[in-house]
């Protein structure tokens, strides 16, 4: 794939941060970065967890004021900290975490803050009439009327691509914009964003998915520790240039050979529960069972039935050949399920524990207190071996696990699972928004487990990350399970076509 | 303006807003005596005088510190677990009626049975007065908040009811009150001829019982998840209804302790206005401890202070004791900013 | 008579709308406050500021509504000093809450005290009178009960239509529901959740002091310490019983007056003598919890109620 | 200071008495502003020397009166309804401080520097339902009360009593708000009765007489005199005057004999405590029949001839 558009006649640049410093404390999150931003011209922002992106794009949206340096948009400095004038310069920011009313509907979200306050009218049928339009021009479908809590992660991204356009902008930030998109939706985006070029917008993007930097953008820009360390024509390039300056360094994919299956640790008959119907399912000790499928498909229905915290409504559950008769997440952690959740900042940590209290989260009654009394010395020392063993950066095991970066707080999870020699992983989306760097980590350890004995369920939307690691694939539709393929057995398009939910209709 | 957390605070940083505040709210006083015609200048030796400026005074100041360090715990039990409980008051209450109930000759047991009787009944009742609007909350998803509040007018009505009902003194000359505790069911004092009693010991007790709950239990670790997310908690297998119906037994009963050691301490009996506020004080003391149960002793030793010494001080030179009241506030709500500011700077941007 | 022909009366739900009205009044406030996400329990003190100093002002020369002014000024500058600690300084809102409440009595009452040291009983003023609105007054029933009360009754009907139009209609109501359901939407939008928030707080509790003052001049023609007697934590309770809605709110509002009316008339009669009127005055909190548990459990709480916002942090 | 100890009778004549008040609700509550004004009144005599904590709670009560005892005071006034025993013991630690304090219990013998005392005007109050009783048409007359205490509960019943004898078919609508101060509730409360057919309201609490004002009825004022207020509502009211016990007490305290005594009979009408305002601007409005049957009971009264009963119950609606 090539990119759309050349952004390659230099004029005034529509935006340019020069010589941009930010400290938080005693961290540098941004050092002297300077850059330039043409019309119609697409950057990528690529960098490891916490390398400083979301930083740098704070400050040129007025959300963060830097210490040094300044920011122009079209020849004109910003005000720093004021993220109105950025609005108001045409500067339109997509965050990496929503900032979405959710209770409020579509068409209030977007047009919040564009009216006068003193206006007398929120004039709805004119807002939504225009939000039709757009929405029509750049394939962002989606209802003006719609709540915001009652969609989707892909929804609401278009509602903030929405909210932007809404306000004309001519430059769009878009941090991690596809982390949380399935592969369709993330195409849908690009088509989306592809028009909005053709018509002179200007956007920085920030991925960790080196494929999609490739698709969409005309230059990188690589962050290493808050610096700017490489700057590339996208067309001069290649992956595996910028995964090693990225990381400084060479980065090898896990190896998954095959292996004989173990016996069935759990098995699913005609399980139904939530959003999940009569689902079939075999998870073998010593092979990876991936669940591909759009999010939103019953996976969650599925995952939470393991780990206990929805109760089976018709069917059957089997632990290694017996139906427990009672089920919830503490039998769960008892029998041996170990839980990579798929949220890890709702249902994963606690923001505010620090990472012994997080790091003891499922274990502490069994492992780390008798007769109700807590064993802090043992927490630590386990903490502080998590934290060697599998390469969590933090201050110590005394940090807030809020202040952790997504990688690293996924790397605490991941050692807090492991440790327990689990026989069964749920892995859900276990490498959503992380670097490649990490994501290698991540799938490397999941395919020890495997040759350890463990069964792993691998839940991801990322087919390539399905098909690369699993031993049996089932795809999930509408709830309902698909039979096993075995690996390489079937390709990435029939795959496809189960997802959109072909194929069910025939096996029932 | 934005605030920046300070990652290694000096001791300047924290010691010096504590003091502008204290030092800010004195000067609110003087300005309001001296507008009510009293001497400005005596506000500051009297406040201290009336304090701690004697044996007398100084045991008073802890005696008006004894029922807050009980409810401030309850609240700060309750809220770290993120269960808002505003009903201290009833709760207080509850424990009253119950010692009186119980204390009043009903058990003729020796004192080394009938106090810890009378405490664990005292406490149970308060429990069970929080437990209804838990039970509320888990069960119907209705706001504790609301719930509790509303309580509190509901069991006074009760109380009242009781005082001139089934539990009104047959001696009392019709006064709506309850018959005196048998001697056994009082609790010492703890120095002879002046009013500070063992409930002052029991609620450090208390103090340090729920700071060893909260830091070192499971229970408390089970309370706090909970409060923090209780999300992430029922996926990691905590029984979070559980606990948040243990964690409302905890602080009903805390409050309840605070109502038992008033009656059987201080007063001997029960009267309607047994306590002007307590279990909404407690809600101050509480945060102003950050919800820290040895916190909550200073902090309650904090609130006490100022209102004794100041309320002493009015009265000396001749203000409305009114005078006390503000200065608590302005002392609380400075206090509050005061503590903001050790571990944040204000930044302009 | 009985409990049907005590319902049918309409003077017993023109004392309904009668008690209601401060706690309107009070209630709009609170939830203009908790829509924008700040949790205001300085709500009582504020009551007692607004009473007292809509009160002294009528008795110190001013107009009525002159009163009605001051009583609003004085609480919106409560209400100033609670969003600055709690707003910008982001401040435990329940401390901060409360020491308003602590503040603002205890101020009143000082100043009470300095203002009048010797008197026996408190001057009165000549309150509001009920006015009789042409044509509607005269409706059977719905007539005397709505349309014979006193212009501050109106007004505080009148106040939460308003607050229902501006919260739902233009677009700064929509910025103040935003603040209380997610702040980081407004920042993103380019407005200022603090001056938002801290707006809200400042009008509500505004609101809350006319309530107050309805009790000094319209309920009654003086002021009296302990007056406003626990009414401000009522409202607390009205907002979450409303859902946060103006309108249910003030249904909220009607229904626990009514129940007070009704128990003040059944106190007197038969089943007066032989049940203590303790359980009468419980029955409006009682039944409005059972209402709280029997309505649905949709209701929507402020996503962002209590939660402070500072930007730049996370 | 005195640097020379002399007898304390010799002093007795010029001594000015440094005297407190504690009171547990502001000094604007009628009960407790009967007891101010005495002490204002005794102040500007120049008798004593008066100062006073308002709205004082009780758990703090103790210790304000240690604070006076401290300070110097040669008498403390107030009410210990609600701390009899720590008063008790508050006023053992200091024999030498006169205590004068409203109590619903009696002296105690071995205390000799606490006398109690409590607003016994029953005989007022019941003049004053004699008075209700013959203006009360409709035969309906409603009560409001803050709380069933012994002393509202007394002074209602002798007021029905007053009324009952007048008119022996009245019927009485008797309501407790639940609170010393809140008018409007009052007030409503009192317009519920006046619905109910009452015309003619027994004013216990602020906002009673309002409404009578309001409806146009009768009211009949209690402890103060309100008629000023409303001249056309207010018939007549059961004044308390404190004055015979404060001065009784000062009087004593000066003289060196304050010892262990009940002052409630200070409030009978005999010695002055208590009086039924002038009837003022009702003056020639009340029947004949009923004020010859007060002027009667009056004699009888302060000549100890006739008795009002005292009954501390909670009265009932009838
Ligand atoms: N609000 C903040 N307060 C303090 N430090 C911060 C804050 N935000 C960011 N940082 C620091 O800045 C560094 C860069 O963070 P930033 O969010 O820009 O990373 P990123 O490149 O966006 O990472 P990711 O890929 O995980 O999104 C972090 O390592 C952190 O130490
Ligand atoms: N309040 C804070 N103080 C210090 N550092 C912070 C703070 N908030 C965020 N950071 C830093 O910002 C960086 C990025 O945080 P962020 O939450 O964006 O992580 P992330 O990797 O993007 O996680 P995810 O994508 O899973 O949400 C982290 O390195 C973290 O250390
Ligand atoms: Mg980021
Ligand atoms: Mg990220």
């Amino acid at each position: 794939m090539t990119a759309v558009g050349q952004g390659a006649e230099r004029g005034t640049p529509v935006l340019r941060m020069e010589g941009i410093t930010k400290r938080f404390g005693s961290v540098t999150a941004n050092e002297g970065i300077s850059f330039s931003l043409y019309e119609g011209e697409v950057i990528a922002l690529l960098g490891e967890n916490g390398a400083g992106k979301t930083t740098l794009m704070n400050i040129l949206f007025g959300q963060y004021s830097a210490d040094e340096g300044v920011v122009e948009a079209f020849g004109q400095p910003l005000p720093a900290g004021a993220p109105r004038a950025a609005l108001d310069a045409g500067v339109g920011m997509v965050h990496q975490h929503f900032t979405l009313a959710d209770n409020l509907t579509v068409w209030e979200n977007i047009t919040l803050g564009t009216q006068g306050l003193a206006a007398l009218s929120l004039r709805p049928a004119r807002v939504k009439a225009k939000i039709r339009d757009l929405s029509k021009r750049f394939h962002l479908a989606v209802d003006p009327d719609a709540r915001v809590g009652n969609l989707t992660v892909g929804e609401r991204q278009r509602v903030e691509i929405l909210k932007a356009l809404y306000r004309e902008a001519r430059v769009l930030i878009l941090d991690e914009p596809t982390a949380v998109l399935t592969p369709q939706e993330t195409d849908a985006l690009f088509a989306t964003l592809r028009e909005a070029i053709a018509m002179g917008l200007s956007i920085v993007f920030i991925s960790h998915k080196l494929h999609e930097v490739m698709a969409i953008a005309h230059r990188v820009l690589v962050l290493r520790h808050g610096r700017l360390v490489a700057e590339r024509q996208v067309a001069e390039t290649h992956p595996q240039e910028l995964a090693s300056i990225m990381v400084g360094g060479d980065v090898g994919t896990p190896d998954v050979p095959a292996m004989p299956a173990g016996p069935a640790l759990l098995t699913l008959s005609k399980a139904s529960a939530g959003a999940l119907r009569d689902a079939d399912l075999t998870l073998f000790a010593g092979q990876i069972t991936g669940i591909a499928g759009v999010s939103g498909n019953g996976q969650g229905a599925l995952s939470d039935l393991i780990s206990g915290v929805l109760a089976l409504q018709s069917g059957r559950m089997e632990i290694a050949g017996k139906a427990p008769d009672k089920w919830d997440a503490r039998r769960a952690i008892a029998h041996g399920i170990g839980r990579i959740p798929e949220d890890r900042h709702k249902t994963g940590t606690i923001a505010d524990f620090d990472l012994t209290e997080n790091a003891i989260l499922e274990t502490y009654q069994s492992d780390f207190a008798r007769a109700g009394w807590m064993d802090w010395t043992k927490a630590r020392q386990h903490t502080e071996h998590l934290i060697q063993t599998y390469d969590v950066r933090c201050p110590g095991p005394e940090t807030r696990i809020r202040l952790l970066s997504g990688g690293n707080m996924q790397k605490l999870i991941l050692g807090r699972v492991l440790e327990e020699n689990p026989q069964i992983i749920l892995a859900n989306q276990p490498v959503r928004g992380l670097d490649i760097g990490a994501v290698n980590y991540v799938h490397s350890r999941l395919a020890a487990a495997r040759e350890g004995g463990s069964a792993v369920l691998l839940i991801s939307e990322d087919l390539d990350e399905i098909m690369k690691l699993s031993d049996t694939i089932h795809v999930m539709s509408e709830g309902r399970l698909s039979p096993a393929f075995a690996r390489g057995a079937i390709s990435a398009s029939e795959l496809g076509k189960w997802m959109a939910g072909q194929g069910f209709e025939d096996a029932s | 303006m934005r605030l920046e957390p300070i990652s290694q605070p000096s001791l300047q940083r924290r010691l010096l807003p504590p003091a502008v505040a204290i030092a800010a709210s004195f000067l609110i006083a003087a300005l309001l005596a001296q507008i009510a015609g009293g001497n400005p200048f005596a506000v500051f030796g009297l406040i201290f005088k009336g304090a701690l400026g004697s044996k007398f005074a100084l045991l008073e100041t802890l005696n008006r510190a004894t029922p807050l360090i009980f409810t401030g715990l309850a609240v700060a039990v309750a809220f770290r677990a993120k269960l808002w409980n505003i009903g201290a008051e009833a709760q207080l209450y509850a424990g009253a009626v119950i010692t009186v109930v119980l204390g009043t000759g009903a058990l003729a047991w020796p004192a080394p049975v009938l106090l810890p009787t009378l405490a664990i009944g005292a406490a149970l009742a308060g429990a069970v007065v929080l437990l209804v609007p838990a039970l509320l909350k888990t069960r119907f998803g209705v706001d504790e908040v609301v719930t509790t509040l509303l309580f509190n007018f509901i069991f006074l009505l009760f109380v009242s009811y009781l005082l001139e009902g089934p539990l009104k003194d047959p001696m009392g000359m019709g006064w709506p009150k309850s018959s005196r505790l048998v001697p056994e069911a009082r609790l010492p004092r703890i120095v002879e001829g002046l009013r500070l009693h063992w409930g002052f010991a029991l609620a450090l007790i208390c103090a340090v019982s729920v700071w060893i709950i909260d830091r070192k239990t499971t229970l408390g670790f089970e309370m706090r998840a909970v409060g923090q997310n209780p999300e992430a908690a029922r996926f990691a297998g905590i029984p979070v209804t559980a606990v948040i119906l243990k964690t409302a037994l905890l602080s009903g009963g805390l409050a309840a302790l605070g109502g038992f050691s008033e009656v059987a301490g201080l007063k001997g009996s029960l009267t309607l206005d047994l306590s002007p506020g307590f279990g909404y004080t407690g809600i101050v003391v509480a945060m102003l401890a950050l919800l820290n149960p040895i916190g909550v002793v200073a902090a309650s030793l904090f609130v006490a202070m100022i209102f004794v010494g100041a309320d002493s001080m009015s009265r000396a030179i001749g203000v409305p004791t009114y005078l006390a009241d503000i200065m608590l506030a302005s002392a609380l709500l400075l206090m509050v900013l005061a503590i903001l500011f050790t571990k944040f700077r204000v930044r302009r941007d | 008579m009985d409990l049907f022909d005590i319902l049918l009366s309409a003077s017993f739900w023109a004392a309904a709308i009668r008690i209601a009205s401060p706690l309107i009044f009070a209630t709009i406030g609170e939830l203009i406050c908790e829509r924008a996400g700040v949790l205001n329990l300085g709500i009582e003190g504020i009551m007692v500021a607004g009473a007292f100093a809509g009160w002294i002002s009528v008795w110190a020369g001013l107009p009525l509504w002159g009163g009605v002014a001051v009583a609003l000024l004085v609480g919106m500058a409560f209400g100033a000093l609670h969003s600055v600690l709690s707003v910008p300084f982001g401040l435990s809102q329940h401390v901060v809450g409360v020491g308003i409440t602590l503040l603002a009595t205890s101020v009143t009452f000082y100043t009470y005290r300095v203002v009048l040291p010797e008197v026996s009983s408190p001057p009165k003023i000549q309150a509001f009178q009920p006015y009789e609105i042409p044509l509607l007054s005269d409706i059977p029933l719905l007539g005397p009960a709505l349309f014979s009360q006193t212009p501050l009754t109106y007004a505080a009907f009148v106040l939460a239509l308003i607050t229902g139009l501006v919260l739902f209609r233009t677009p700064l109501g929509l910025a103040v529901r935003a603040a209380g359901e997610n702040p980081s939407a407004v920042a993103a939008q380019g407005l200022s959740v603090t001056a938002i928030r801290m707006g809200a707080v400042i009008v509500g509790s505004g609101f809350m002091a006319v309530g107050g003052a309805f009790l000094t001049m319209s309920a009654f023609d003086s002021f009296f310490f302990d007056m406003v007697g626990g009414r401000g934590w009522i409202c607390i309770a009205l907002v979450v019983f409303g859902a946060w809605r103006p309108g249910k709110a003030v249904l909220g509002a009607i229904l626990f007056a009514a129940f007070d009316a009704l128990q003040i008339r059944v106190q007197q009669t038969s089943l007066g003598t032989v049940i203590p009127y303790q359980i009468f005055l419980m029955m409006p909190y009682v039944l409005s919890i059972l209402a709280l548990v029997l309505m649905s459990r949709s209701a929507q709480v402020p996503a962002a109620l209590m939660v402070p916002f500072n930007k730049g942090t996370r | 200071a005195v640097a020379v100890a002399l007898p304390a009778g010799a002093f007795a004549q010029a001594k000015v008495l440094k005297v407190a008040g504690i009171y547990t609700v502001p000094v604007e509550q009628q009960w407790v502003s009967r007891i101010h004004i005495a002490a204002v009144a005794a102040q500007e005599r120049g008798d004593i020397e008066y100062t006073y904590s308002e709205n004082t709670a009780n758990t703090d009560y103790p210790r304000v009166m240690r604070e006076y005892a401290e300070q110097g005071y040669d008498m403390i006034i107030g009410e210990i309804f609600g701390v009899e025993q720590e008063a008790r013991e508050v006023a053992a630690d200091y024999p030498d401080v006169a205590f004068l304090m409203g109590s619903s219990f009696k002296e105690d013998p071995a205390l000799a520097n606490l006398s109690v005392f409590d607003n016994y005007v029953q005989d007022a109050s019941y003049l004053s339902g004699i008075i209700a009783g013959a203006m009360s048409e409709s035969g309906k007359i409603g009560m409001v009360g803050g709380f069933p205490i012994p002393e509202v509960n007394r002074l209602m019943h002798a007021f029905m009593a007053g009324a009952k004898e007048m008119n022996p078919d009245i019927a009485f609508q008797v309501s407790f708000i639940g609170s010393w101060f809140d008018p409007p509730k009052a007030k409503e409360t009192a317009y519920a009765m006046i619905e109910n057919g009452a015309d003619l309201l027994y004013a216990e609490r602020f906002g009673v007489s309002d409404a009578a004002k309001e409806k146009g009825i009768l009211a009949i004022g209690n402890v103060i005199d309100t008629q000023p207020d409303y001249p056309d509502t207010v018939v007549a009211s059961a004044i308390w005057h404190f004055e015979p016990t404060l001065d009784a007490a000062i009087a004593k305290v000066q003289a060196g004999t304050f010892t262990a005594e009940d002052y409630g009979t200070y409030s009978f009408m005999k010695e002055g405590g208590c009086s039924l305002a002038p009837y003022g601007t009702f003056e020639g409005k009340i029947p004949q029949e009923a004020l010859d049957l007060v002027a009667k009971r009056t004699e009888e009264i302060k000549s100890g001839a006739y008795t009002v009963t005292i009954n501390d119950e909670e009265p009932k609606s009838s």
